[in-house]
């Protein structure tokens, strides 16, 4: 999704080359003023636009399967920024694991708990405004605070050089390669290690106990073949065969029609 | 291109979005021009399989405008909907499909560098995607209001879910191999003769493949795992209801996705664009003797891969004309009790072997893994360091080998 | 590679081969091929496998060390004049010399032959080290000299054959099959599915096992594929375990073993207890320490060679003079050490140790006599026969039987004269009371079962009067022509379906290879040779080398001359019952016509190794000009300081084991070998008188020596004296005590739970009334507090979000406030 | 009948809540052969009841047929099992004879067995290929019907139809064998039996094939009795019941002299005189695989029993005898008779009052009675094993519903 | 209509911001976009999955809260981490950021997973998922 805009088949460009090139044009032309867009930043607008829409979006809808499907494009999107923030390994594992684990999970509980009352269940009036004063509050105070720290406001480099998933990889195995930020400092840096395997097994264990918690447990489960233990042993036929035949016994099409009748709620 | 666009004095915003529509195009008409080409194919080896002549007719010989022919009637079809159907759902869903069928094609390389966008992490954001077209089936199926509709979308929702472990384990293996998810690096790796592939490295990699070959076959949803649409039980499953062009971008989406499981596979065990023989190393041509012969080498390369991809495609199909459909129970237990238990034993495998004999089966062969263009595949984005503008900065992120820098000396090969 | 680091690998290889098919054939048995056919083609593909590496190792060893003629090139006149400067006048010279200022060893070597001053060239090490702490070191290592070498050629070769000959006679097995010598109570056969997979699972096991034992490096080691192969055996005999002769005869041979590894078991604890080792060679430890290994121990180089009692054997024998010693110096302990250093050589003088030494050996021994079946224990063996025929010759007469005189012959150095004089005995009346029984035994395979014993007796003899290398070589030489012999019999049963001589006759003119096969192989077991041009069959040169070793023996001992009538004699009988068998199956009519008619000759894949085997049987015994032989071959791994003559025993003082190239002598040889001539040739004529001619019609015999054919016929009565004398004891005091259990020890027990019983139900009412009241009330009260603080609780989980949401912006706005920080700007 | 479901130890019943669906099969559904519609209940993929519906394909043939003379029928006869439609004339042949005590002539009597087992290989052929589509297969559907093309142009070559032949008819056939068909047919059954192997290869002995069959809908052998199921069904149960062989002595005359062995197992083995493939260890006697292979089995033995009767009949001197005239008059008296259709037992009744019209005509066709099962097979099985069953059950709908 | 209620809602929380801070200082259509642009993403998507949470009766739909709350996080996790948003060579929070984004993700699956495992065994019990109904350990 990232990738259509800075697509090349040919040559590998990213938006690495876009901007040197981007300002020449910019002082040549300056007439247009589209020409000085930055691109980069457009995409953060685009992706941005669709994760709040459709965050809302998964808000205001009823249906469920579509509060799932709104929130698939909004994970999607955010996956998008984590892409444009140079995370590309986060963005892809933001689009496996939240978009393509997470959420099939959810429209495959969907599906299994789609009674029609249920599909759409709506709150009361009441509820709906105590939300929005609770979520205009939270909002306004979360705003305050992202706007509360200068360093925070300015632009940013706005480069993104291809990344490399290398530094991620060995910190997960313990190893700090990555080079520390100006200014930080140098000790106390480690690795993840232990905190990976603690969320390797904890991912395990879960997955285990909610295999174990969701399982179809069956009561009784013979198969069709027990019952043939059940069946007796008929030796002749020669003498049965022509008057079944000819009147086929009660438990035929018929004993299956009344018992579906019988039987349905 | 986009250089060679702003050298005619095109103003870059232009240059560039023109350059990437053009990229998208041509990827559009892999799918949309592969999806002909592959349904006639399909019909012409199903019809040779069984016996039968096939298409004939369209288009003078071998009936092979039949596809077009088919396109069209398509096109003009009326686009039905059911009564009862989720209208938004029902419309979108195709198309879902579709997108992310396509979007895979973006990280997947056709040779070396052709790519639409080189990743880093390649491997991963196309397994990624494709496992974003179970959404436009499950939606389907959901939005169809058809019983036979949602049964073939929970069938699939099931199976995609389920066989995304093996196949993930699957591909992990070249990953390990080359240390790298980057699709282009990977490919370039097994550079050299045939016994370079990773599919040759070592009797685990042989094996994961077919693993591989059977979770991609089943992620696809092509027989014998078609569970999803199968005729015999579901009337058509998930596509049921669907009519016209929605149908067909259903279809396409299941070519698309059979050529792209195809091409990763070609990517990763099987050495890419990288021919049997390497002709084009033979013949002296490479990326250092001169632009021209760059693209003769890029235009080979092309070759093999396509080559490679449309054999797996046909690989596929010839399965799907000789082999029975297994049932939903079968399905997951194929996944669950033999190709993750086999895949994870083969992973474990591999990394031991990749431990104590890093060379592979054929260590003397070819030329040592990633030799020759090594220096300058490690460098950011694959660029050539000196092009780089951004490596001052890379060199303070990412640059060298961080591995070597933490202190970390790899195991030599012994 | 040097022969150090390759004849470890690929004898190492070669030993674990059959373990990788019987692990393969045990996973995955019954899917091999069609009901498990493919079995037969794994086990024989790894035996095949182990043959060549075995070849191969053979092949490099024959390439280092060129096989001359040692001691065998008799005929020379270097020789012979080397030989009579070790005459015994001198050997009882310088043993009389040695007694003076017998410092050195209680007994001695006192002739070193040219070739055997040093230790026999050898190679040991260690595979992987179990377990090393204070004393005690447990390894998996080898020891491997020519004889190991040779022993792997020998058993892999035959092995091999028995495999391709298995496949081809078992094949019964593949389907589904009805035992007709099974009766159910319904008066049925027994239907059972075919076991074709077991049987090459249980040999590829044993295969495993008794190369394990000629490769071991240590003898715990030894004792571990000792009770390997004895398993095996049991799972072989009893493979028809439905019928009851087999699961009993399976038993019996198990169980017969037992008692003689337990002499087996006193006499490593003898060893391990007083020298703290078991490695044959010299070792380094994992902690770099050299460690004498138990033949330098018992014959050090520094003695020459010559068998002492070890220090540690003194020391542990002599072990309260150490104690009263260290006491004598509570101070200073390494003094007293010291001085108990010093003491040793006084001890040894004095004579402790030497029943230590003398308990180690025949405690080896026993284990020998059980599975050599030797006297008393030889009855296991001809019951052993219930296994399948390709079993019989494999396990029960080439190789398994064999392993007791392999390991005698390995441990030889540690044997002391008496050891060796009691070897000899029990080898002689194995022989004799094992050929008599062969004489009027009909059933074929069990001839050959007491020929086997016979013959072992023989090896034992030789063994014992000092012919270490006429026993292994005899050893070697038997193997080959006893398989043969067995499968020629398996042949024959095949072909006939029954085991029964007197239903067989006529059958050379049907069965050309198998008679012709099996007459070499009686041939060579006979020893068939001409005595002055001094070429014959293999069994000619082992046979005859046993004899002039006894006849020296008999020289040398004339109170022991009854030995050599033993072999003597038994080479007649013999000749006589092996030609009685040939005679009964082969020549003349045939008796009975039912038989007769279905008699044919076996397919190639039995034939082919009969023919293999037979010619192994004719060659095995030459030496080549150059000198290359087997015998030679065998001689390089003589231990050290064991080719000299023994002087006195513990004992029996007044004895002497005379130099084994002594009986290379021209006379004795001569004698030896005439007198061979001559028992063989009129134990064949006697056989054929009767069998043939029918001079002396068998019938008239019988009824003249009623007793005696009854007797022998009978067995001597051996099983039902075991029975009386073990069995029904044992059974009875079982019976007694198993009344005892029930009677006596349940009832108290009863007693007692009825006691705590009502012990309990006093404490449960206690629990109940005081303890519980007490927990209940607590929680009493606690549930009431519990009802009142629940109302807490609405149930309404997006009130309890929203109560998180609102309570959130709260405490900030709050801190904001209260702080009076930049929030709000 | 609630009860009955209650007491069912076959209902499998879940602790997850989970919502039953009534689920419409056919009657325009691909794999449920014609116009039968199947009603199934679903537990999720479980099928807990099947209510099979007929009579969409209904023509009052019965009723026709009381108003027409018996060989005006024959062609209605034909629409019956439309795919083996020879098996039908000859089954309504024989029961008009009966009741007329009409003997056909010696040649006559080899032609029908040769036109009829011919007829039930072609029969077998379509099951065969069908049941492979069934199961999701395509291919061998079209390799069955290749070899059937060329039966059907030799019934096209001695009837001129191709697939409602009237050929069998009252008193004889309606024409001779053309010269030079003998040659031809066994031409076609030398190329045709190496084939037979391709078939195993392709669905017998393939691993899906089994594990989609074996141990499915499983028919007992008292269940199969029961239902008064018939032909490949009742064999595949382990019944050793051929009409052939046990029929009516009229019937079974016109085998009379041929040498066949009843495709059944017996002590847990099939009849082995050709290189079957061996039964699966997980097939169960009476499920879909078994009830497979007797066909499979039967194809064979079909072919065997037309080499004889090209042998019999080429070495018939007599011509072959004349039907009987179009409007013959019936004697008054009923008659019934069974013929072993490749469906399973084919049964005509005829009650004549002197005209020569009947007074009363009916049909007992094996389909209806081995459709009756499903309900009992389908229990507890998932949806992709209900075109499985049914398939194996090889039913014809225009027999059904007459 | 509860997507304008909440829209109104955010707009009008935004005003006094916009008017004391100088938040244009960026033009985010012709400069790069700096921390405080994710920073408000962040909260919209975390606001959103209160809401969510708050508002669902559905159990699902509070799932999907859950979800969204999770990414606003992450969002800002990441944003703090890149170093692409702040000015050239500002402390940023490095690699520890996508880190701790990277485990929120998985902990994310793995709650998830149990969340709609008990969702699925509350519907078992109650035919219903309905929150609101789900009340039987109140006090």
């Amino acid at each position: 999704m990232t990738g259509m805009l800075d697509m090349d088949i040919i040559d590998i460009s990213t938006l690495t080359h876009v901007v040197p090139p981007l300002a020449t044009t910019l002082a040549a032309l300056p007439a247009l003023p589209i020409a000085g867009i930055n691109w980069h930043s457009v995409l953060f607008l685009l992706f941005a636009g669709l994760a709040c829409g459709f965050a809302i979006a998964v808000v205001a809808a009823d249906n469920v399967v579509r509060m799932a499907l709104y929130l698939v494009f909004s994970l999607g999107a955010t996956a998008g920024l984590f892409f444009l923030a140079g995370a590309e390994f986060i963005g892809a594992m933001q689009l496996m694991i939240y978009v393509g684990g997470t959420l099939v999970l959810l429209v495959f509980g969907v599906m299994l708990t789609a009674q029609a009352p249920l599909v759409s269940i709506k709150p009361s009036s009441s509820d709906r405004t105590l939300t929005a004063v609770a979520g205009a509050s939270l909002l306004s105070l979360l705003l305050t605070a992202a706007f509360s720290v200068d360093a925070w406001r300015g632009p940013g480099v706005g480069v993104v050089p291809a990344p490399s998933a290398t530094p991620l990889g060995m910190a997960l195995v313990g190893v700090r390669v990555d080079e520390p930020p100006a200014g930080t400092p140098v000790g106390g840096r480690v690795g993840y290690m232990l905190p990976f395997e603690i969320v390797s097994v904890h991912l395990l264990v879960v997955l285990v106990g909610a295999a174990y918690l969701a399982r179809a447990k069956r009561r009784r489960t013979p198969r069709p073949i027990d019952a043939l233990a059940s069946a007796m042993p008929v030796e002749t036929v020669a003498t049965a065969a022509p008057v079944a035949t000819m009147a086929p016994t009660g438990r035929s099409a018929g004993g299956a029609k009344s018992a579906l009748v019988g039987g349905g709620r | 291109m986009a250089e060679f666009l702003i050298g005619l004095g095109l103003p870059g915003w232009v240059a560039w979005s023109i350059a990437a529509l053009v990229a998208a195009v041509l990827l559009l008409n892999v799918i949309a021009g592969g999806a002909l080409v592959f349904i006639w194919a399909e019909r012409k080896i199903a019809a040779r399989i069984q016996d039968r002549l096939g298409p004939t007719r369209t288009g003078g010989r071998f009936g092979w405008l039949q596809s077009l022919a088919d396109g069209i009637k398509l096109l003009a079809k009326e686009d039905l909907m059911p009564e009862g159907a989720d209208g938004l759902l029902f419309r979108l869903a195709p198309y879902v499909s579709f997108c992310a069928s396509f979007c895979a094609f973006i990280a997947l390389p056709f040779a070396f560098d052709v790519v639409g966008q080189r990743l880093n992490v390649g491997v991963f954001f196309v397994v990624a995607v494709l496992g974003l077209e179970v959404f436009g089936v499950i939606l389907a199926g959901y939005a169809s209001a058809s019983k036979w509709s949602l049964f073939g979308a929970m069938r699939e929702a099931a199976q995609v879910v389920s066989y995304e472990v093996p196949l993930g384990m699957c591909v992990v293996v070249p990953v390990m191999l080359a240390g790298t998810m980057d699709l282009v690096t990977i490919g370039e790796k097994q550079a050299g003769w045939m016994s370079s592939w990773y599919l040759f490295h070592d009797p685990f990699t042989f094996i994961i493949f077919w693993v591989y070959v059977t979770c991609a076959v089943a992620s696809v949803n092509r027989a014998p795992f078609d569970l999803a649409e199968a005729e015999s039980e579901l009337v058509a499953g998930f596509h049921t209801e669907y009519s016209g062009l929605r149908w067909s971008f259903f279809f396409m989406a299941e070519y698309g996705s059979m050529f792209l499981v195809s091409g990763l596979a070609a990517v990763l065990f099987l050495g890419g664009w990288n021919g049997p023989v390497p002709v084009a190393r033979l013949l002296g041509f490479s990326d250092g003797t001169g632009e021209s012969a760059a693209y003769v080498v890029r235009l080979v390369g092309l070759a093999n891969l396509m080559g490679k991809a449309t054999l797996g495609v046909l690989f596929m199909m010839w399965i799907r004309w000789t082999l029975p459909r297994l049932r939903i129970d079968q399905v997951m237990t194929t996944c669950l009790k033999y190709c993750t238990p086999i895949a994870a034993v083969m992973f474990a495998g591999a990394m031991f072997w990749q431990l104590f004999l890093p060379g592979g089966l054929f260590p003397g062969w070819g030329r040592p893994a990633g030799e020759i263009r090594e220096g300058w595949l490690e460098g950011p984005g694959g660029l050539p360091a000196a092009a780089s503008p951004a490596e001052d900065r890379s060199s303070t992120v990412t640059g060298g080998d961080p591995v070597e820098r933490a202190g970390l000396a790899t195991r030599s090969p012994r | 590679m040097d022969l150090e680091s390759l004849l470890p690998t690929l004898l190492g290889l070669a030993w674990l081969l059959p373990l990788a098919s019987f692990a393969v054939i045990l996973f995955a048995g019954p899917r091999l091929g069609d009901h498990g056919k493919g079995a037969a083609g794994v086990a024989t593909a790894a035996i095949v496998g182990s043959f060549v590496l075995s070849l191969m190792a053979f092949i490099s060893w024959v390439a280092q060390h060129p096989v001359h003629a040692v001691a065998h090139d008799d005929h020379g006149g270097a020789h012979a004049s080397a030989d009579g400067s070790h005459g015994s006048p001198a050997s009882h010279d310088s043993a009389s010399s040695h007694d003076s200022h017998g410092s050195e060893s209680a007994h001695r070597t006192v002739d070193e032959g040219a070739g055997h001053a040093g230790p026999p060239v050898s190679y040991s090490g260690d595979w992987y080290t179990l377990y090393e702490g204070g004393r005690l070191r447990l390894t998996i290592g080898w020891y491997v000299d020519a004889l190991t070498v040779l022993m792997f050629v020998m058993i892999t070769f035959i092995a091999t054959c028995i495999h391709v000959y298995a496949s081809g006679y078992m094949h019964d097995e593949l389907h589904d099959i009805t035992d007709h010598e099974v009766h159910l109570a319904d008066g049925s056969h027994l239907h059972r599915p075919g076991r074709f997979h077991r049987f090459f699972q249980a040999l590829s096991l044993f295969c495993f096992s008794m190369l394990g034992i000629v490769i071991a490096g240590n003898l715990a080691m030894v004792f571990i594929f000792w009770e390997l192969v004895g398993i095996c055996s049991w799972f072989l005999i009893g493979f028809y375990y439905e019928r009851k002769s087999a699961s009993n005869a399976a038993n019996k041979a198990f169980i017969v073993n037992r008692i003689g590894d337990f002499g087996m078991l006193i006499g490593l604890m003898a060893l391990w207890g007083a020298l703290g080792t078991l490695h044959f060679a010299d070792s380094t430890g994992l902690d770099g320490q050299a460690r004498p290994g138990l033949f330098s121990l018992v014959r050090p180089p520094v003695a020459g060679h010559a068998q002492w009692v070890p220090d540690g054997m003194v020391k542990f024998a002599a072990a309260e003079k150490v104690g009263a010693v260290l006491r004598s110096y509570p101070q200073d302990p390494r003094a007293g050490v010291e001085q108990v250093e010093a003491k040793v050589e006084d001890w040894r003088d004095e004579g402790y140790g030497r029943w230590l030494l003398l308990v180690a050996g025949l405690g080896i021994f026993c284990g020998c006599i059980g599975k050599s079946a030797q006297f008393p224990l030889f009855v296991w063996l001809p019951d052993a026969m219930e296994g399948p025929t390709p079993v019989s010759a494999l396990v029960h007469s080439a190789t398994m039987v064999a392993a007791g005189v392999y390991l005698v012959g390995r441990f030889y150095p540690v044997l002391t004269p008496d050891a060796l004089l009691v070897i000899a005995y029990v080898g002689a009346i194995t022989l004799l009371i094992a050929a008599s029984i062969a004489l009027v035994a009909n059933d074929i395979k069990r001839v050959l079962a007491y020929s086997t014993v016979s013959q072992l007796g023989y090896m034992m003899l030789a063994l014992g009067v000092g012919g270490w290398l006429a026993g292994l070589f005899h050893l070697v030489t038997h193997a080959f022509f006893k398989s043969l012999l067995f499968l020629c019999s398996g042949s024959v049963i095949h072909a006939c379906h029954t085991n029964d001589m007197r239903k067989m006759g006529g059958l050379a003119k049907v069965m050309p290879w198998t008679s012709g096969t099996m007459l070499v192989g009686c041939l060579a077991i006979i020893g068939a040779g001409v005595p002055f041009l001094d070429i014959g069959l293999s069994g000619y040169y082992s046979k005859d080398s046993i004899l002039a070793q006894a006849l020296l023996f008999a020289r040398e001992n004339p109170s022991h001359s009854i030995l050599f009538y033993a072999v003597a004699g038994g080479a007649m009988l013999t000749a006589f019952y092996m030609f009685r068998l040939w005679f009964m199956t082969f020549a003349g009519q045939p008796r009975d016509h039912h038989v007769h008619e279905h008699a044919h000759e076996s397919p190639p894949v039995m034939t082919y190794p009969l023919v293999a085997l037979s010619v192994l049987a004719v060659v095995a015994g030459w030496t080549l000009p150059g000198g290359f032989g087997i015998a030679n071959l065998i001689d390089q791994a003589r231990p050290a300081g064991t080719g000299g003559t023994e002087l006195g025993g513990l004992l029996f003082r007044a004895f002497t084991v005379p130099a084994e190239h002594a009986s290379h002598a021209h006379d004795i040889h001569v004698t030896a070998s005439l007198t061979a001539f001559a028992t063989a040739a009129s134990g064949v004529l006697l056989a054929a008188a009767m069998y043939v001619w029918r001079v002396i019609p068998p019938a008239v015999v019988a009824t003249a020596a009623k007793p005696l054919y009854t007797f022998l016929a009978n067995r001597w009565y051996f099983d039902e004296i075991y029975r009386f004398l073990f069995v029904l004891p044992v059974l009875g005091i079982s019976r007694l005590v198993s009344a005892t259990d029930t009677g006596v020890i349940d009832k108290f027990i009863e007693g007692l739970a009825w006691g705590a019983k009502q012990v309990a139900g006093f404490d449960a009412w206690l629990d109940r009334t005081l303890i519980d009241g007490l927990v209940n009330g607590t929680a009493n009260a606690t549930w009431h507090a519990g009802l009142e603080l629940k109302k807490l609780q609405t149930g309404q989980l997006r009130q309890y979000v929203m109560f998180i949401a609102l309570g959130t912006v709260a405490i900030f706005i709050l801190a904001g406030l209260l702080l009076h920080s930049s929030f709000a700007g | 009948m609630p009860d009955l479901i209650e007491d069912d130890p076959r209902i499998i019943e879940f602790d997850v809540r989970t919502d039953e669906m009534l689920v419409n099969m056919g009657p325009q559904h691909p794999s449920t052969h014609g116009v039968l519609r199947l009603v199934l209940r679903t537990d999720g993929e479980i099928v807990s009841e099947t209510e099979p519906h007929i009579g969409y394909l209904h023509r009052c043939a019965e009723k026709i047929g009381e108003n027409l003379s018996p060989r005006q029928w024959i062609p209605y006869t034909d629409r019956l099992d439309y795919l083996a439609a020879m098996n039908m004339n000859l089954g309504w042949a024989l029961t008009v004879e009966k009741l007329m005590r009409h003997e056909v002539g010696e040649k006559a009597r080899h032609l029908r067995v040769l036109i009829s087992e011919l007829n039930r290989i072609s029969s077998h052929l379509v099951g065969m290929g069908a049941y492979g589509l069934d199961l999701g297969t395509f291919s061998p559907f079209l390799y069955a019907f290749r070899e059937r093309e060329k039966i059907l142009d030799l019934f096209e070559e001695a009837c001129g139809a191709r697939l409602t032949y009237s050929y069998i008819t009252v008193g004889g056939a309606t024409a001779d064998l053309p010269p030079g068909w003998l040659q031809r047919c066994e031409a076609f059954l030398d190329q045709f039996e190496p084939i037979i192997k391709e078939y195993h290869a392709l669905l017998t002995t393939n691993a899906i094939f089994v594990k989609r069959t074996a141990g499915i809908g499983v028919l007992s052998r008292a269940m199969a009795i029961d239902y008064g199921c018939s032909g490949p069904v009742l064999r595949g149960s382990g019944v050793d019941q051929d009409m052939r062989r046990d029929g009516e002595s009229l019937y079974t005359g016109m085998y009379d002299g041929y040498a066949f062995e009843v495709a059944v197992q017996k002590e847990g083995r099939y009849p082995r005189d050709h290189s079957y493939p061996t039964v699966p260890s997980e097939a169960v006697l009476g499920d879909c695989w078994h009830r497979f292979f007797v066909r499979m089995l039967e194809v064979v033995q079909s072919m065997d029993l037309v080499r004889q009767a090209i042998d019999r009949y080429a070495a018939c001197p007599e011509p072959l005898s004349e039907p009987l005239k179009l409007f013959e008059k019936l004697p008054v008296g009923d008659a019934y008779l069974e013929t072993e259709a490749p469906k399973g037992q084919m049964g005509f009744y005829i009650v004549g009052n002197g005209t020569p019209i009947p007074w009363r005509v009916r049909a007992r066709s094996s389909s209806f009675s081995n459709l009756s099962v499903t309900h009992e097979l389908c229990r507890g099985c998932l949806i992709a094993d209900v075109p499985a069953i049914v398939g194996s059950l090889d039913i014809v709908m225009g027999e059904i519903d007459r | 209509m509860m997507g304008l209620v909440l829209a109104t809602a955010s707009v009008a929380s935004l005003a006094p911001c916009l008017a004391t801070i100088p938040l244009f200082a960026v033009n985010p259509f012709t400069e790069p976009v700096g921390v405080v642009h994710y920073l408000i993403v962040g909260a919209v998507l975390f606001t959103a999955g209160i809401a969510c949470m708050t508002l669902k009766r559905n159990a699902l739909g509070i799932l999907m809260g859950i979800e969204l709350v999770l990414n606003g996080a992450n969002i800002n996790f990441v944003a703090f981490a890149s170093p692409y948003l702040r000015a050239e060579g500002a402390p940023t929070l490095g690699l520890d950021g996508q880190v701790v984004a990277l485990f929120v993700i998985l902990l994310a699956a793995a709650e998830a997973a149990v969340a709609l495992a008990i969702t699925l065994n509350f519907y078992n019990n109650h035919a219903t998922v309905d929150v609101d109904r789900a009340d039987d350990l109140k006090g």
